[in-house]
């Protein structure tokens, strides 16, 4: 049901944070009415995007317009909620010592007065059978008590809730990355008879077969820009992983860039993981010299696993064994790297302080030569190692991260997704590295989002929802086989 | 599915807990009132229940006072001091000059709510601020009232000396604080307030002003805790600087124990209340258990921990 | 990546080369400031005795300051309350143990110590074992403890050995003994700081304390270490304190309380973890004793020197702490 | 009337100094022997966890329904217990205040006259010096009523001997370390000082003060404390060091229980009795630091007769 009518328009949007460059001149229009669904890698801009269709972000350039071309100034979360767009965002947004009902008020400033709480109740209790009919959720029940899918469905409804203004817009951001089977398929009814109702929406996901079956019209992006438009009846499902992945020429260069030999028997094992007891799933081990990745989508359990090996060094754990120290080098540096008041040197050495030590007292020599070393190795970009760690760009401050580890004695390397924001010159120099270290015996288990590492690997398990469902060598290790098994969905299709 | 029905258990075994949890203050609180009736049974009349609990609502008031802070994830270390001008004031000022005691009154309360606007416009830590804000209180207080002394107005000692048929007069304002503020928290203003304490990020994208939570919060703070001196004087007939220092840990120690988080915006009215009472009960189960007098200080902090420790479980019983 | 993210060149440019003082400089200037204005009160008289003053009563606070930093440092929320308690404990039982015999120092010392440690160890294990918040932990273990010392010490005020009162009354080469201690104390804290394993832990837990696990120093060591240490600094305070002025009473400890979060924060220490300044406490102390030395000068009443304190506490936090935000 | 089967209950709000450790002692000694006596059936000492007029209001009113017959208060504040003091006498019981003491009408008052200890300082030194000099004020707890009114009388004293000026006046908090903290911040400063008045216990840590500092050590009125009477005796022994001491002995907590025990025995007491305070001289020195434990502070602890002798008096 597309109509001509422009719900709304971003035209040439682009946003930045720092070096990351999220979007990179965007121009999107949303018709009246109209299912559009969005996809695209970790980290293409998607969220980005959506967050400044909310008004969460202020773009860094472009301009958003409404109502046939109508430019919106100081386009803002009060301006977006004017204009009737409601977003569910990819973190829930939700507040968690609330009830379901008391949440819904918090997005309708009109609900209050006499009787408020039974109105935002029924609101939200209307839209919750409207949606997910049986749902089973009782609207006076605070939030931290339901499951996660549960909140999901709160979050989705709370979006399609009505007082004053009319909605026109719903941005939804991975809704069904909780969501069960039958309640996904819920979802996607109700957007279709919500959209003959007039109501554009946005379907962000990256279950392929859920957009097509979702939306009209499917957006691709890549690297912050828009990569591929179409309509959904015209597209596969091989077109679009092609347009969003990995170039071929790229993969057969980090294919031919790996070893060949595969002589995983006669080496010591180093790590043994076996599923624990609820999840079941297959058992991960890794010998010594492996580069295993892990695979799969975001957040299906890749990290936790890591944590769950790096806690187990030094404790006898049957289910998790690990032979040698660890060392861990973390994607998201705020929150899990990086120690901001401190030098580059000594963000480096901080994992390595024990063999400084003479006499008792870290040795500000040994410190300094430590640091230097890396500086040379690795290739950190800076006049002066005793500079503050955010004197350095993202990727150069995830270079110091990675001399941390490896300047260890740690025998493993757990790596968290370890390449945001490191650009393509720097990760081709990061490759080689870690391919050197592992001759010299280290192992490496690598979480990646992105594709083309995983091609760095010898062997590499595909995580879904907590397990490993998948373990494919280097000859089986292809896109298709890799995205098959991280899009295993209801239907079983595991590799 | 067996996510359903996995889920369809796990609620049942944390409201258990959670219950348990809720209803700890209150069990408490029955436990110590249990053995001081047994031990002297003619506490257990209209008399006995109010010379025991009427001083617990000064504390009530300034338990709920902190609970406005701690709602949005805040510390105040000033309130007792804070108490105390106020009882100041209005033993000196609100007697002698009605007016100017309400003006000098309004104006705490503002200092209050400036303070709030201070913390979040700069990012402060609120503990730092409002220790140094105690000195100020406390150094206001001595310089309007150098020795203690003053008379309560004639109304505070009413409202605090009145004696309500059937029901004692602390239980009474108990049930009234403890409610009118479990509304208020309910209501449509209070339900974003505590938003604002338990996901601020979402309450800003909903288009809400963190600014203005935290000075609503911080205003209402302060006027609990005018209101708190109001009592203490009306209670006490008199004013002393130094008299309510010790609400500051009381309160805090209150909300956490009426079931209260330092985060996240979990707060409970009624529970707060509860621990109030349950806190100040704790200082006179002690003279009633004829406890030798070097232990009776610390038979109050052992109180506290075992208290303290009993949440602990039960939370971490939760969180399983 | 398509994405050019090579470092732009404001990215490496060259540290800055504008002067930037240490923070530890500001209390130290403020001091010096209040100093400056009590002379020109006083005519000029006496500056020199005022500062040996200052510095012989400041470097008892420096010494607990030094303690609770270290707790401070740890991270958000952590605070050490029951400071008092071990000061007063331990001066009692230093007191009681030598019973003004010049042979029993070591023996009184270490008993005092003890102690307090013992305290150090008892407010960690209800912190973490009990999850008590520390505010509340350290003040209940406070109140326990109080009731100890009165048990133990029946607030007699036994005079310390002669050599020790000597000791703590006395100066070496023009400079007080405990000046001398507190200095020395300071150069161990900067260096532990500086160039251990716990100092370093200790920094990078209150810096992030996830991040100091997944970097894989030993924080419940740390974290412990810190409780330990702050209980038994406040325990060698307790001991010179009694030595100092002839002997303990139980109530020696009580200004020490707020005073020793005063002086740590105006020090420049962080409240939000992970930067501590040994130098700074040293400033922020001599201020305090300058600040009531000014107004006693003054004759300020009691009052106005409340709202002074207040006022200077409120200001250097909202000029300092708010660094982070901006 | 017969009291023993009376029980009369101490109400005490702090015990962290040594002159509240006495006060405990004495009471507990001579109440013991009382109780052992058959004099009355029960005379326990209560304190609150913190030094607060609120905690020991809650104090008195769990009392009252205790059925304790009398409630012995030495009070946090002179006023911020009448509401609490009220009740216990609207309830029948008799209230007797002691050192700390409640203006509250209804209750008796054991008081020792503060101002004239301060008002005595003066003119003590007035007579040793009567052409005048400086005076350094050491006074207590800001905000607190005894340390006001022993001020007051110092000022009293100042007006009546115009020769003397209080060039400095510091807090030393009633405790000997912030004292002599206070005292040696200022006394660079200061001009020659002629004496130190004060409020009880601070004189040691004055004396270590005006030592450190290496000035002359000018007179200063003692307290009660052991280690300030000693210092004076090695002073006076030394070198002829004269001065005095005022305080209140600790041990008033018993005249204050023999108050409570005659008023329950039906005696007529009237509401205000003054105490005298304790004052060591040159002459009697010696003598009262030999009853002085080790430690502790100068005491003296009544009998019944002392207090009747007290009752009497006032009639
Ligand atoms: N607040 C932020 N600060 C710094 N960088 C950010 C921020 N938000 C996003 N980015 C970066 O911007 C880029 C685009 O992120 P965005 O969240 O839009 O990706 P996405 O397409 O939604 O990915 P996903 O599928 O993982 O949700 C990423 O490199 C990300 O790291
Ligand atoms: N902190 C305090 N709070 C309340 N009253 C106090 C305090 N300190 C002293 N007093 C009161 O002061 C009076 C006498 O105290 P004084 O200073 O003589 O005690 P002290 O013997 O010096 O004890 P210490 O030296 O241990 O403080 C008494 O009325 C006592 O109750
Ligand atoms: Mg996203
Ligand atoms: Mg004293």
């Amino acid at each position: 049901m597309v109509s001509d009518e422009t719900a709304l328009l971003l035209d040439d949007v682009r946003k930045s944070f720092g070096a990351v460059r999220a979007l990179a001149g965007v121009t999107l229009r949303v018709g009246r009415g109209e299912r559009l669904g969005l996809v695209g890698h970790n980290g293409a801009g998607k969220s980005t995007l959506m967050h400044v269709l909310a008004g969460v972000l202020k773009p860094d350039g472009g301009t958003i317009s409404a109502d046939g071309g109508r430019q919106v100034a100081d386009y803002d979360t009060a301006a977006a909620g004017r204009l009737g767009v409601r977003c569910v965002f990819q973190e829930l947004s939700l507040c968690p010592n609330l009830t379901v009902g008391e949440n819904a008020r918090v997005l309708h400033p009109g609900l209050r007065g006499w009787g408020w709480r039974k109105r935002a109740e029924g609101l939200i209790l209307e839209q919750l059978d409207a949606i997910f009919p049986g749902h089973g959720i009782d609207p006076k029940t605070i939030v931290a008590d339901l499951s996660l899918g549960r909140r999901q469905m709160v979050e989705i409804a709370r979006a399609f809730t009505v007082t004053d203004t009319p909605i026109r817009l719903v941005i939804l951001d991975e809704p069904t990355s909780s969501l069960d089977a039958t309640a996904a398929e819920q979802l996607l009814s109700y957007l279709h008879r919500a959209n003959l109702g007039g109501v554009a929406s946005v379907f962000i996901s990256h279950i392929l077969p859920e957009v097509l079956s979702a939306a009209e019209r499917v957006v691709v992006m890549r690297e912050g820009r828009i990569v591929l438009d179409g309509r959904a009846s015209e597209l596969t499902r091989r077109i679009i992983v092609r347009s969003m992945g990995a170039a071929d020429e790229e993969l057969s260069e980090a294919e031919s860039s790996a070893r060949v030999t595969d002589t995983t028997a006669d080496r010591p094992r180093q790590v043994l993981a076996t599923p624990l007891a609820a999840t079941g799933g297959m058992e991960l081990s890794a010998c010594r010299g492996d580069i295993v990745g892990l695979a799969g989508l975001a957040g299906h359990g890749q990290s936790t696993m890591l944590i769950r090996l790096f806690d187990a060094w030094g404790k006898r754990d049957p289910a998790t064994q690990v032979a040698a120290p660890v060392a861990l080098v973390p994607g998201d540096r705020q929150s899990d790297g990086v120690f901001p008041l401190w030098s580059i040197s000594r963000n480096i050495s901080v994992r390595s302080l024990g063999s400084l030590r003479r006499f008792g007292l870290i040795d500000p020599g040994r410190e300094k030569d430590l640091a230097a070393t890396w500086r040379e190795r690795i290739g950190i970009r800076t006049p002066d190692m005793d500079n503050g760690i955010l004197s350095l760009s993202g990727g150069n401050q995830q270079k110091a991260l990675f001399a941390r580890a490896l300047a260890s004695e740690a025998g493993i390397i757990l790596m968290d997704d370890p390449m945001r924001g490191v650009d393509i010159s720097t990760k081709a120099e990061v490759y080689r590295f870690i391919r050197a270290e592992a001759e010299r015996g280290r192992t490496f288990l690598w979480y990646s989002t992105e594709m083309e590492e995983l091609f760095h690997c010898d062997r590499v398990y595909v995580f879904h929802q907590g397990r490993i469902v998948a373990h494919l060598h280097r000859g089986q290790m292809t896109e298709a086989a890799i995205l098959r098994a991280s899009y295993a969905d209801a239907s079983g299709e595991v590799a | 599915m067996t996510a359903a029905s996995l889920n369809a258990r796990g609620p049942a075994r944390f409201d258990a807990v959670r219950l348990l949890r809720m209803l700890l203050p209150a069990i408490a609180l029955s436990l110590m009132l249990a053995v001081i009736f047994s031990q002297q049974p003619r506490a257990m009349s209209y008399v006995g229940l109010t010379l025991l609990l009427n001083l617990a609502v000064p504390v009530i008031l300034a338990t709920l006072s902190q609970l406005c802070i701690i709602a949005i994830n805040d510390l105040d270390l000033s309130i007792g001091s804070f108490v105390g001008l106020c009882a100041c004031i209005a033993a000196t000022l609100l007697k002698d000059t009605p007016l100017l005691g309400v003006a000098a009154l309004v104006a705490a309360v503002g200092v209050y709510g400036l303070v709030g606007a201070l913390i979040h416009w700069r990012a402060l830590p609120s503990i730092v601020v409002t220790l140094g804000l105690s000195f100020i209180w406390m150094g206001l207080a001595v310089l309007i009232l150098p020795t203690p002394g003053g008379r309560a107005p004639e109304f505070l000692t009413t409202v605090m000396k009145w004696k309500p048929a059937f029901v004692p007069l602390p239980i009474l304002y108990a049930v009234i604080l403890g409610l009118g503020m479990h509304l208020l928290m309910r209501s449509s203003l209070g339900t974003i307030l505590r938003g604002a304490g338990g996901n601020p990020k979402a309450l800003a994208n909903a288009g809400w002003s963190l600014l203005r939570a935290r000075v609503t919060l911080y205003l209402m703070a302060g006027t609990l805790g005018a209101l708190s001196g109001l009592a203490l004087v009306g209670l006490t007939t008199s004013g002393d600087a130094n008299m309510a220092l010790r609400y500051t840990l009381l309160s805090i120690a209150g909300v956490i124990l009426g079931g209260g988080e330092f985060t996240g915006g979990r707060v409970n009215p009624v529970g707060a209340v509860l621990g109030a009472m349950t806190l100040t009960l704790a200082g006179s189960f002690l003279t009633f258990m004829h406890i030798p007098p070097d232990w009776q200080i610390g038979a109050q902090g052992a109180i506290l921990i075992i208290v303290l420790a009993l949440r602990a479980v039960l939370n971490r019983a939760e969180e399983r | 990546m398509i994405t050019n993210d090579l470092p732009s060149p404001a990215d490496v440019a060259p540290a800055r080369r504008t002067l930037v003082l240490p923070v530890w400089v500001w209390p130290l200037l403020a001091a010096a400031v209040v100093l400056a204005m009590t002379l020109i009160y006083s005519g000029g008289r006496g500056a020199a005795d005022i500062m040996s003053a200052a510095v012989t009563f400041s470097a008892l606070f420096v010494i607990v300051g030094l303690g609770q930093m270290l707790v401070i440092t740890s991270g958000p929320g952590n605070v050490d309350l029951s400071i008092p308690a071990a000061i007063s404990l331990a001066g009692a039982i230093a007191m009681k143990v030598m019973d003004g015999s010049n042979g029993m120092i070591v023996a009184g010392l270490a008993a005092a110590l003890g102690a307090a440690m013992a305290l150090g160890v008892a407010n960690y294990l209800l912190i973490r074992l009990l999850r008590i918040p520390p505010i509340i932990a350290t003040l209940s273990s406070a109140l326990i403890v109080q009731s100890i010392a009165i048990a133990y010490g029946r607030g007699l005020k036994i005079k310390p050995p002669p050599a020790f009162a000597d000791f703590c009354t006395g100066r070496t080469l023009g400079v007080s003994n405990l000046a001398l201690v507190a200095a020395v104390l300071t150069a161990i804290v900067l260096l532990v700081l500086a160039r251990t394993v716990y100092g370093r832990t200790l920094l990078a837990l209150g810096q992030n304390q996830r991040a100091a696990r997944l970097a894989g120093t030993p924080v419940s060591r740390a974290r412990l270490t810190t409780s330990v240490v702050s209980a038994g600094f406040a325990g060698l305070c307790g001991v010179l304190l009694a030595g100092f002025s002839g002997g303990s009473s139980l109530n020696m400890g009580e200004e020490y309380l707020l005073a020793s979060i005063a002086v740590t924060v105006i020090g420049g220490t962080s409240v939000a973890g992970g930067r501590a300044e040994p130098l700074g406490i040293w400033g922020a102390a001599l201020l305090l004793f300058l600040i009531v030395t000014m107004l006693n000068t003054f004759g300020l009443s009691a009052g106005v020197r409340l709202i002074a304190t207040g006022v200077i506490i409120v200001t250097v936090i909202a000029i300092g702490g708010g660094r982070k935000a901006a | 009337a017969d009291t023993s089967s009376k029980k009369i209950a101490l109400s005490n709000n702090y015990a962290g100094n040594s002159w509240r450790q006495a006060m405990l002692k004495s009471w507990g000694t001579v109440t013991s022997k009382a109780v052992a006596d058959k004099v009355v059936a029960d005379a326990s000492a209560f304190t609150t966890a913190e030094n607060q007029a609120t905690e020991q209001a809650a104090q008195i009113q769990n009392l009252i329904l205790q059925g304790y017959d009398a409630i012995v208060v030495n009070a946090a504040s002179p006023t911020a217990l009448n509401g609490a003091v009220k009740e216990a006498c609207d309830a029948g019981v008799t209230v007797v205040s002691f050192d700390g003491i409640v203006t509250e009408p209804c209750a008796w008052r054991v008081a020792v006259d503060f101002r004239k200890m301060g008002e005595i300082q003066v003119d003590y030194l007035a007579q040793r010096y009567p052409q005048g000099g400086n005076l350094l004020e050491i006074r207590g707890l800001a905000g607190v009523f005894v340390d006001d009114e022993i001020h007051k009388g110092i000022e009293d004293g100042v007006k009546k001997h115009t020769n003397f000026k209080i060039v400095s006046s510091v807090h030393g908090d009633w405790t000997q370390e912030v004292a002599q903290k206070a005292v040696a911040g200022v006394l660079p400063t200061l001009p020659e000082i002629r004496g130190v008045v004060t409020q009880g216990g601070d004189g040691y840590g004055a004396a270590q003060a005006f030592k450190g500092a290496g000035r002359p050590v000018p007179t200063i009125i003692m307290g009660n404390r052991q280690d300030e009477l000693l210092w004076w005796k090695e002073q006076k022994d030394a070198n002829g060091y004269e001065t005095m001491s005022v305080s209140i002995a600790p041990g008033v907590g018993t005249l204050a229980f023999w108050v409570a025990q005659q008023i329950l025995d039906g005696k007529d007491v009237p509401k205000d009795l003054i105490v005298p305070f304790l004052s060591v001289e040159q002459g009697n020195l010696e003598e009262r630091l030999n009853q002085t434990e080790k430690g502790g502070v100068t005491n003296v602890e009544y009998s019944l007769s002392d207090a009747q002798a007290v009752i009497g008096g006032k009639k």
